[in-house]
């Protein structure tokens, strides 16, 4: 067994209380350390990805305790793209943090990130129902950290609500794994799709409510329309590295509908059938629609781009919700574009604010290292609105496409096509104020000029930029790589038995009531029979 | 013997019974009030009766198990209410 | 040596009484168990050391254990007659009164003691202490003579804590 | 060349410019002008290849799985667009050299400009419709870029913005076409689809795809009714405005009808839509363009008439129509393009584009009257001209198209579009240069330098040698007729020739012609007819729609998203509520497999409690220390239910948690107001009431239905009872479960409590250090504060009790693995016993004689909580694998050690760690600056007495 | 045998000691009508109550032949902290003026708790907040 | 009992979502906590209820369902950290802004038109 697996967790979970103990005054070293850290994890996160690359499903035992009994960590194709999305990001993340020296503004910020980066990675690794819960709680604690990082009492005004909404999706979580475990009696998720198998449609109710209840939970992390009201403000006020780290976290919701919802629960499950198109397709429309038109009402820049990320997942929604290989596949292509997409907007926005005293989209005199910045907008925001040639496009491609054997293709490609272009107008509007009508403003006599931002922020600016230049380029491949992934989870058998029949501690002595049920397991040793 | 156990049952029960109403007389204490002092003083008889309903919950079911959740209620509780007394005596219950 | 001995020994009587806490919790008496009790007794007021600095006066162990059964003693009986008052008497007939006792005892935790003794036998709960710790303010539940309580009081109890805490 | 680098080199050079900025205007127009060249040249080299009627064709894998490959294709057509591009491109650098001023931004403007080249290259080559909807898209973006190039203008950047609004949606709807087109065929290469004409046009899908496809040509080719963009992108610099509008931007629609047509046309929709949308934009634009003023709109809205002619000719269907319309986008592409430079060359002269305040310039500025006016009088089809030739072929045209059944619709229509058209190159040409010479032009006219004349001259030229000897035209028009026609219909062999006879063409023309002088003649009148005649004015609805749309959008979205977090929970409440109810009602309910257990007098009284605590937390919520109360009760009631349900562990953390978390919000009360005043009507009150009455009744409902039934297979945990000693060694299985079994929750669990712990100091810290702490520093209390802070009794207890609570605390974690309890609440039962300390001696005091920071503890714990589970990769075994041991060693009994112990060992010190941080942190808020630490732990002390009179002594 | 009965009968004599003064403390709770009287009801009667439930509960472990003795530690506790709890809720009816006003101390100035800070006395009359 | 436990999950969460429904942060806090109590009860109630049996391994038959249980404890230590922060950033915002609405205060009309 490779330890490997396990590192993306526990390294941060190590590098953050270290950070506190030895150099909680000393924002050099925790500035070392967490990108010391993050390289490291970008290394580990690419040796996983490419050790599942060939579709190897592996698995961690830990305390040596097979599943379903003990918690398995499980590396297959699609979480190792998306621990390594997380550790790449974090990167230029941490780059513009340390550039713009947000994270000299207050306390605790890179134990915080750190344990962000746990709680995402865990999310994206863990196979067992529960343990998402508690990393979900991990990274929603330290993104609530990191969200009212610097304070401010506008910021805190809006963390409170961040906070209040999450609690209340947290409660709702703890229902969902509730109806869950009473009634399949397991909370590891390859059981639960063996299990949740046998359900008869004429005992249908409970495991329906169950999982719907779980894909609200996960709704509300992917903020679709209408459980997405937390994320305007608190996108907005987020300090703008956190803002940008958060363009992962609702991701890590679209990652949950993604396994939960082909591993578990797979649409052509008799019991479970209709609730899949039901709500989350037209949802998923109106998010996309919403999200857009808020990039056209917004009045300020940051809310616009807050109103592009609901956007965006709207859009990765709508690929997800039509649940088929085409589909995930390109709503996995897109995850990934809108990841860097938004991280460099937010990021960009913050480049706006040298030299504003707001953020309103009214001309205000020319900012500091404008040309650059604006430069930089007009790239961001092509791909963010999805206009070549940029990853945004082709993901719109690949979404059109995958929807044209839909039922509905028409309201998608309707509101695909008709988001775009609203989102279009908003950001020309938006862009078209910020940098050019700022030419025509002079700057207050006696106003203090302020420095351009840092070279480093512009770096890694650039480097998300660049990023996503990349996987325009490289488009073929990720696509190919994404397919693969979406076959894998239509085919999950695989992932099914390396979890289930992987003997772990005392397995040689034991046997358990799963077994005879699952009936899949004929090498596992069975010595004492039953209880 | 079979008598006297019966009537230990008996009592036991009527003990349940007796500590339950207690408990809601110092509730009804607790909804009227009418001072803050009163409230606090229900809240407290309401921890020490939970003691004692748990304690006849180990005589009834003869098991040790709960010693450990009647000890904590025991040192607790008692927190809990200085902690109230602070609060309305000083406002600010740690200064 | 001393020195020694009191730092690692801040407070004997503690240390003792940890002890006995921790074997009554085992539930089982072993000699093991009273090793590590005594262990824990030194450990433990040695890391809280801090919190209690002053060492207390010397008090003596036999009068204390005899005042302790007077105390129980008076619990039981006092019990029952607050238990009568309450379900007798009603509520105009009652006389709750203030009773304020002037304090001989200087030592804090004797002090202490006396007020959580006057809480504990029914019918009487100190209430506050005066600002310069010289009095000692109790409410009795049912009372005609105010003073006769305060005399029975400072002759039943403070009296002996006087000699405990000599 | 390659036709990659073809395409590539334009977008590679791009990056040249930028750079070469500091070098000098002359070195970054040279830079581009380079490229250009050199893919001017690289195009030629393969024009033998083409001339032999062949197929160029490269290509490589991009998206395989998608269809999107970077497929080139060179053919007639192709190489005919890309040398218009690239050859007027070339005189355009050239001319923008000179043209702009010193303070432009000479290497932007380049950069933008061979963006845009490069992606109107990219067009014209494609072989991938999808590729070919990327470069499209570019070339909306590089012209918004290069309308807008001039920020400073209100009019560049809303012309920029309605350009890229319009233009991007067509390219939207176009994308939506194109993928149909490629879904029907099964691919997105060009050259297949264009195979597959009757594939096509027998699907259901051909309308849908055809008029969305149309939607984008239209739009990028400016036809009725999205003509409107065009005039306002004439406030981009001359330079652009000749290039977007006479050879690329414009053209890429007709382009793409061009390409399509093979599979497109022929059809009675094709014929409808675009023939009469082009008849439309052809006179349309040609009315509203005699009566501009401004040189550049009257040019603009010429474009957008002859754009309509080739449109309509395309349209037609027919082969000969389509060899017109080729023609006429060579003549159109000199002409305009010669045009637009001189006026261009005018307002750099004059600095005016108004026609009013010209006029006599023959004399000042005799080079540029000369270009223009053979310029002009093309377009207004004279003879011996090249704007005469085409005109003539679609005049011949539209004498054999029917349309709507009326033989005499379409000739007539083009009559009058001719007649306009002429009549507004007479007034470009009298009303600039001819008339009486002037002495109030705003700048001295004089011809410009050659670097600004020398391009329109060569077009001029252009103009002329076809207009004269059409001949030399015509087989390069009839081989991009041939690639048009794509083997459909075979190319028209009629020849290009000045003379045909007099034939029903000729007639019109003269009609035209004579006309278009009439007009001119009796201009004035008329203009005053125009002038009061009412008429939509397209901008000022465009303007309109999207402010309605940005309007429209607010009202929707801003009161929806206005911070009202009571609204948002109240919609997820109702959203969770709808789901979950038509998830049940869908479903069927099984029968219940259990029976329901008695209920006793004491259940029900402690349910009772339960519910009167919880409702008075309703009803009484405004006292909020009353509330505070009420939900100890409500913990309280919890936890006996617990212990009743046999979960002592449970009982234990519920309450020990309960006391902190009361300790906690009371501290948090201290600041906050202590009444909730009544706020929300009575409706609102009602209807959350209803919310949350049908939600509870929904979770009620649910819990109820699984409790009485079973599992569906016996749960997992059977195999935690049957394991948890031999396996865990420990007889408390809840424990070993979050020690062991699920000891990474347990892991993730402390973690979740030190960054809480680390957040509210991290909190603490900025608040203090911010603007809140003045106002910390002047809080009054809001009542009156009890004297005596710290009570004798209390601090005398505490030194008893915190020692014996810390004792219980390590006796809980020491029996933890086989008796109720366990780390957790160990370390609450700890904190706790610390926060008795805190309570009784304050918080200066005693936080001064803390041991450790809490920091640490919290770090530490965590730290010893994550090597234990390291530990077991040195024994090879997975992370917080767990092992046991019986240890004897005397006096003492044989007692276990497990690694398990060492696990909850962090999980105890991480919880004290964090629970005391919070609190820490909380009372630190409220220390008043003015507070001095107390020396002593209690405030009155008697036996201090004594050292008191001495001090005073 | 003898022990048996002997611990039952014990058994049932706590029992009823028990649940008559939790009863009288409950009785007492909601009886009496002033603030400072209610604090003596369940302070002590249900301290003794409760304490005879737990003598219960050790008779009754002896009977069961798994002697057990910790349920003493309880009682200590219950014995230590009620005074204090006591205390403080005197404290409170003091602070709140929620009683009859007590005598002056003869030697001091004024009880502890009516020592309210200099800063704090033109603040609202505590009668008003109660 | 079930019906017991059942409805005081219902009357819990009612409650909780009714407080949590009000304007200000501290009744929300509230209703945030008793919505904890009743998601806590009721995944405790997902593992059925057994009186009596605890899971502590004796010379017992039957045990309840432990599982459950440590689940439970989990959410509880968990909620109890989110508790604190909640009420911490809470207190924060009231201290800057002296407002202790949970809803944001009507927007003044800013501009921020773009032309």
């Amino acid at each position: 067994m490779t330890h490997w697996i396990i590192l993306p967790i526990v390294l941060p979970a190590f590098l953050a209380p270290f950070i506190v103990l030895a150099a909680r005054y000393h924002i050099g070293i925790q500035r070392v350390i967490s990108v010391t850290g993050i390289l490291a994890l970008i290394g580990i996160a690419a040796g996983l990805a490419w050790q599942a690359s060939d579709g190897t499903v592996s698995l961690y035992q830990l305390g040596d305790w097979a599943a379903p009994f003990g918690i398995v960590v499980v590396a297959d194709r699609l979480s190792t793209m998306m621990v390594l999305l997380t550790a790449v990001l974090a990167l230029f993340v941490m780059l513009y943090s340390i550039g713009s020296k947000w994270d000299d503004r207050g306390r605790h910020f890179h134990a915080l990130f750190q344990f962000q980066l746990m709680g995402i990675m865990g999310a994206f690794l863990t196979g067992d129902l529960f343990n998402l819960f508690v990393f979900f709680e991990v990274l929603l604690i330290a993104s609530y950290g990191l969200m009212i990082h610097a304070g401010g009492t506008v910021r805190l005004r809006a963390g409170v609500q961040y906070v209040l909404f999450n609690l209340l999706g947290s409660t709702l979580f703890l229902f969902a794994l509730g109806s869950i475990y009473a009634e399949t009696g397991t909370l590891n998720m390859a059981d639960l799709a063996v299990r949740v198998a046998l359900f008869d449609p004429l005992q249908s109710s409970g495991i329906r409510v169950a999982a719907v209840l779980l894909l609200m939970v996960f709704a509300i992390k992917a903020a679709i329309v209408p459980l997405h009201f937390w994320l305007p403000s608190s996108y907005a006020e987020a300090p703008a590295p956190v803002a940008a780290l958060f363009a992962i976290m609702t991701k890590v919701g679209a990652y949950a509908i993604i396994r939960v919802y082909t591993l578990i629960f797979p649409p052509q499950l008799e019991a479970i059938s209709g609730l899949h198109g039901w709500w989350l397709m037209p949802t998923a429309l109106v998010s996309l629609v919403v999200g857009m038109v808020g990039v056209l009402a917004a009045k300020k820049l940051d809310r616009l781009v807050a109103f592009s990320v609901i956007g965006s997942m709207g859009m990765v929604m709508v690929s997800i919700s039509l649940f088929t290989p085409e589909g995930i596949a390109a709503a996995l292509y897109y995850i990934i574009h809108s990841t860097f997409a938004a991280a460099a907007l937010f990021l960009i926005t913050d480049l706006v604010r040298a030299g504003r005293a707001n953020l309103n989209l009214t001309a205000q005199a020319p900012i500091a290292g404008g040309t650059l910045t604006a430069a930089l907008f007009f790239i961001a925001a092509i791909a963010m609105a999805g206009l070549p040639p940029l990853s945004g496009f082709l993901g719109k491609l690949l979404i059109l496409d995958a929807a044209f054997e839909s039922d509905i293709m028409v309201w998608v490609w309707a509101a695909v096509l008709g988001s775009s272009l609203v989102a279009v107008v908003g950001f020309s509007r938006a862009g078209s104020t910020v940098f050019w009508k700022a030419r025509s403003v002079a700057p207050e006599d006696g106003a203090e000029i302020a420095a351009p931002p840092a070279t480093l922020s512009y770096v890694a600016v650039g480097g998300l930029i660049a990023l996503l230049a990349a996987h325009t380029v490289f488009a073929g491949p990720a696509t190919a790589y994404t397919t693969a992934i979406a076959q894998d989870l239509f085919a999950p058998n695989a992932y099914v038995t390396t979890v289930l029949d992987t003997p772990g501690k005392l397995s040689d002595y034991q046997d358990d009531s799963h077994d005879d049920d699952a009936a899949e397991s004929d090498d596992k040793v069975e010595e004492d029979g039953g209880h | 013997m079979t008598l006297l156990s019966t009537i230990m049952d008996v009592c036991l029960y009527v003990a349940f019974i007796t500590v339950s109403v207690a408990q809601v007389m110092a509730m009804i204490r607790l909804w009227k009030g009418p001072s803050t002092g009163d409230r606090i003083l229900a809240l407290d008889t309401m921890v020490i009766n939970a003691i004692g309903l748990i304690v006849l919950l180990g005589i009834v079911q003869g098991t040790q198990i709960y010693f450990e959740a009647t000890l904590i209620i025991a040192m607790l509780g008692f927190v809990s209410t200085v902690a109230y007394a602070r609060f309305v005596l000083r406002g600010d219950i740690i200064e | 040596m001393k020195r020694l001995i009191q730092k690692i020994l801040p407070h004997p009587f503690l240390t003792l009484l940890l002890a006995v806490v921790w074997t009554i919790l085992q539930n089982s008496v072993s000699a093991g168990m009273i090793v590590f009790g005594i262990i824990l007794g030194i450990v433990i007021p040695f890391t809280t050391a801090r919190w209690w600095p002053d060492r207390p006066d010397k008090m003596r162990l036999v009068p204390m254990l005899k005042y302790c059964l007077l105390v129980i003693w008076d619990i039981l009986v006092a019990n029952v007659q607050v238990a009568w008052i309450i379900l007798t008497k009603s509520n105009a007939q009652m006389k709750p009164c203030w009773v304020v006792i002037p304090l001989e005892l200087k030592s804090p935790e004797a002090i202490t003691i006396l007020a959580g003794t006057i809480t504990l036998t029914p019918g009487t709960v100190s209430s506050d202490l005066s600002d310069e710790g010289h009095s000692l303010l109790v409410h009795a539940l049912d009372s005609d003579d105010p003073d006769a309580v305060r005399d029975e009081i400072k002759d039943r109890y403070e009296r002996r804590l006087l000699e405990i805490f000599q | 060349m390659s036709l990659f680098l073809i395409v590539a080199l334009p977008f590679l050079g791009a990056l040249l410019p930028g750079l070469m900025n500091s070098a000098g205007r002359a070195a970054c127009a040279g830079v581009t002008f380079m490229v250009t060249l050199a893919t001017f040249v690289g195009l030629l080299t393969n024009l033998p290849t083409v001339l032999a009627g062949e197929l160029v064709t490269v290509g490589i894998d991009w998206m395989p799985l998608l269809g999107l490959n970077v497929t080139l294709m060179l053919d007639g057509l192709g190489f005919f667009f890309a040398c218009l591009i690239l050859g007027i491109g070339l005189l355009i650098i050239t001319y923008a050299r000179f043209y702009l001023a010193r303070e432009d931004n000479m290497g932007e403007f380049f950069t933008y400009l061979l963006l845009f080249q490069g992606a109107m290259v990219g067009i014209v080559l494609s072989d991938n419709i999808l590729l070919l909807l990327v470069f499209w898209e570019l070339t909306s973006l590089s012209s918004f870029l290069l309308i807008g190039y001039w920020k400073h203008l209100p009019e560049g950047r809303q012309g920029a913005r309605m350009a890229l609004t319009v233009t991007g949606m067509g390219g939207l709807a176009m994308i939506g076409g194109m993928m149909i087109l490629g879904q029907i065929v099964g691919s997105y290469d060009l050259s297949v689809i264009l195979q597959n004409r009757d594939l096509i046009q027998a699907d259901p899908l051909y309308l849908p795809a055809l008029i969305l496809i149309l939607l984008g040509c239209f739009t990028k080719s400016a036809q009725f009714p999205f003509h409107f963009w065009l005039p306002h992108a004439m406030a981009a610099p001359t330079p652009v405005s000749a290039y977007l509008h006479s050879a690329t931007m414009v053209k890429a629609g007709i382009f793409l009808m061009a390409r399509m047509w093979p599979v497109l046309s022929g059809t009675p929709e094709w014929f409808v839509i675009v023939t009469g949308a082009g008849l439309i934009t052809m006179v349309l634009g040609a009315v509203i363009a005699l009566f501009k003023h401004d040189l550049k709109a009257l040019l603009a809205f010429s474009t957008v008439s002859h754009l309509g002619l080739i449109t309509m000719l395309l349209g037609t269907g027919t082969a000969f129509g389509a060899m017109a319309a080729m023609f006429h986008i060579l003549n159109h592409a000199t002409f305009k393009a010669a045009l637009f430079m001189s006026a261009g060359i005018i307002d750099h002269e004059t600095h005016t584009r108004d026609i009013r305040r010209l006029g006599g310039l023959r004399h000042l500025m005799p080079i540029t009257f000369g270009i223009a006016t053979l310029a002009a009088l093309s377009m207004a089809g004279i003879p011996l001209l090249n704007g005469f030739l085409s005109k003539e072929m679609m005049l011949e045209e539209a004498t054999h198209t029917v349309l709507f059944n009326s033989p005499m619709l379409v000739p007539v229509l083009a009559t009058i579009g001719s007649l306009f058209s002429a009549a507004y190159c007479f007034r470009l040409i009298g009303h600039t240069f001819l008339g009486p010479q002037r002495d109030d032009y705003p700048a001295k006219p004089h011809d410009p330098p050659v670097g600004l004349w020398g391009p329109p001259a060569l077009l001029a030229t252009l103009v002329v040698v076809i207009g004269v000897a059409p001949f030399l035209a015509e087989p390069f028009v009839k081989l991009v007729t041939a690639s048009v026609l794509g083997g459909v219909v075979d190319v028209p062999d009629a020849h290009f020739k000045i003379w045909h006879g007099l034939t029903t063409a000729l007639y019109m023309s003269i009609i035209a012609v004579g006309g278009g002088l009439l007009m001119l003649a009796i201009f004035n009148p008329a203009l005053r007819v125009w002038d009061a005649a009412p008429r939509p004015e397209a901008k000022r609805i465009f303007d309109a729609i999207i402010a309605a749309s940005v309007s429209l959008a607010r009202k929707f979205i801003a009161p929806l998203h206005d911070g009202s977090f009571s609204r948002y929970a109240a919609i997820m409440a109702v959203t969770v509520l709808a789901v979950g109810y038509h998830a049940w009602t869908t479903g069927t309910v099984a029968p219940a497999t259990r029976i329901l257990q008695p209920a006793n007098f004491v259940q029900i009284a402690g349910w009772f409690m339960l519910v009167a605590a919880t409702v008075g937390m309703v009803f009484l919520h405004r006292d909020r220390l009353l509330s505070l109360i009420l939900i100890g009760i409500v913990g309280l009631m919890v936890s006996v239910g617990f212990v009743v349900f046999s979960a002592p562990d449970l009982a234990m953390t519920q309450l020990t948690v309960e006391v902190v978390t009361i300790i906690l919000l009371l501290l948090a009360l201290n600041f906050l107001p202590n009444k909730t005043p009544i706020e929300s009507s009575v409706t609102r009150r009602t209807i959350d009431g209803v919310i949350a009455v049908a939600v509870g009744v929904a979770a009620a409902g649910l819990s109820y239905h699984y409790m009485l039934r079973d599992t569906i297979i016996p749960s997992i945990s059977e195999y935690h009872l049957a394991n948890s000693y031999k396996g865990g060694g420990g007889t408390n299985v809840v424990n070993v479960i979050l020690v062991d079994f699920r000891g990474f929750d347990t892991f993730g669990e402390i973690i979740v409590l030190g960054i809480a712990a680390l957040l509210i100091y991290a909190l603490t810290e900025t608040l203090l250090s911010g603007p809140v702490r003045a106002r910390l520093l002047n809080r009054k209390p809001d009542q009156p504060r009890a004297g005596n802070m710290h009570p004798m009794m209390m601090v005398v207890m505490t030194r008893v009790i915190m020692p014996v609570v810390l004792m219980v605390a390590f006796y809980i974690f020491w029996r933890g693995h086989n008796e109720p309890g366990g780390g957790f609440i160990a370390g609450l039962v700890a904190s706790i016993a610390i926060v008795m300390q805190y309570m009784a001696s304050g918080f200066g005091w005693t936080s001064a004689r803390v041991r450790y920071p809490y920091h640490g503890v919290i770090g530490a714990g965590v730290l010893i909580a994550g090597l234990t589970g390291i530990g077991s990769w040195f024994f090879g075994k997975p992370f917080l694998t767990s092992d046991y041991t019986y240890v004897r060693i005397p006096p003492f009994e044989k007692f276990e050690l497990a690694t398990a112990a060492l696990f909850d060992l962090g999980v105890f010190l991480a919880v004290v760690g964090a629970v005391m941080l919070s609190l820490e942190s909380f009372s630190r808020l409220a220390r008043r600056a003015h507070v001095d630490d107390p020396d002593h732990p209690m405030d009155i002390d008697p036996s201090r007495d004594d050292e008191t009179t001495k001090a005073e002594a | 045998m003898i022990t048996e009965i002997a611990l039952t009968v014990g058994v049932i004599i706590s029992l009823i000691i028990g649940l008559f003064f939790t009863g009288v403390a409950g009785i007492g709770l909601l009886k009496l009508d002033n603030a400072m009287s209610r604090l003596h009801a369940p302070t002590k009667a249900g301290t003794v109550g409760i304490g005879a439930f737990l003598m219960a509960s050790v008779l009754h472990s002896f009977l069961l032949g798994q002697g057990s003795f910790h349920e003493f530690l309880i009682l200590g506790f219950l014995f230590i902290t009620a005074p204090i709890s006591a205390n403080f809720m005197a404290k409170v009816n003091l602070h709140r003026q929620n009683c009859t006003p007590p005598p002056a101390p003869p030697r001091d100035d004024m009880w502890a708790t009516l020592n309210v800070p200099e800063a704090d006395r033109e603040l609202a009359d505590p009668q008003e907040l109660a | 009992m079930e019906l017991l436990v059942a409805s005081a999950i219902g009357i819990l969460t009612a409650a909780g979502l009714y407080l949590v429904l009000r304007l200000r942060t501290f009744p929300v806090i509230m209703g945030v906590s008793l919505l904890t109590y009743a998601v806590n009860v009721f995944l405790f109630a997902s593992g059925r209820l057994t009186v009596g049996a605890p899971p502590i391994l004796t010379d017992a038959t039957t045990y309840t369902d432990p599982l459950p249980q440590a689940l439970v404890l989990t959410a509880i230590v968990i909620s109890f950290g989110m508790t604190a922060v909640v009420v911490m950033i809470s207190l924060g915002a009231f201290l800057g802004g002296n407002d202790d609405h949970v809803d944001d205060p009507k927007p003044e009309a800013d501009a921020g038109d773009a032309s």
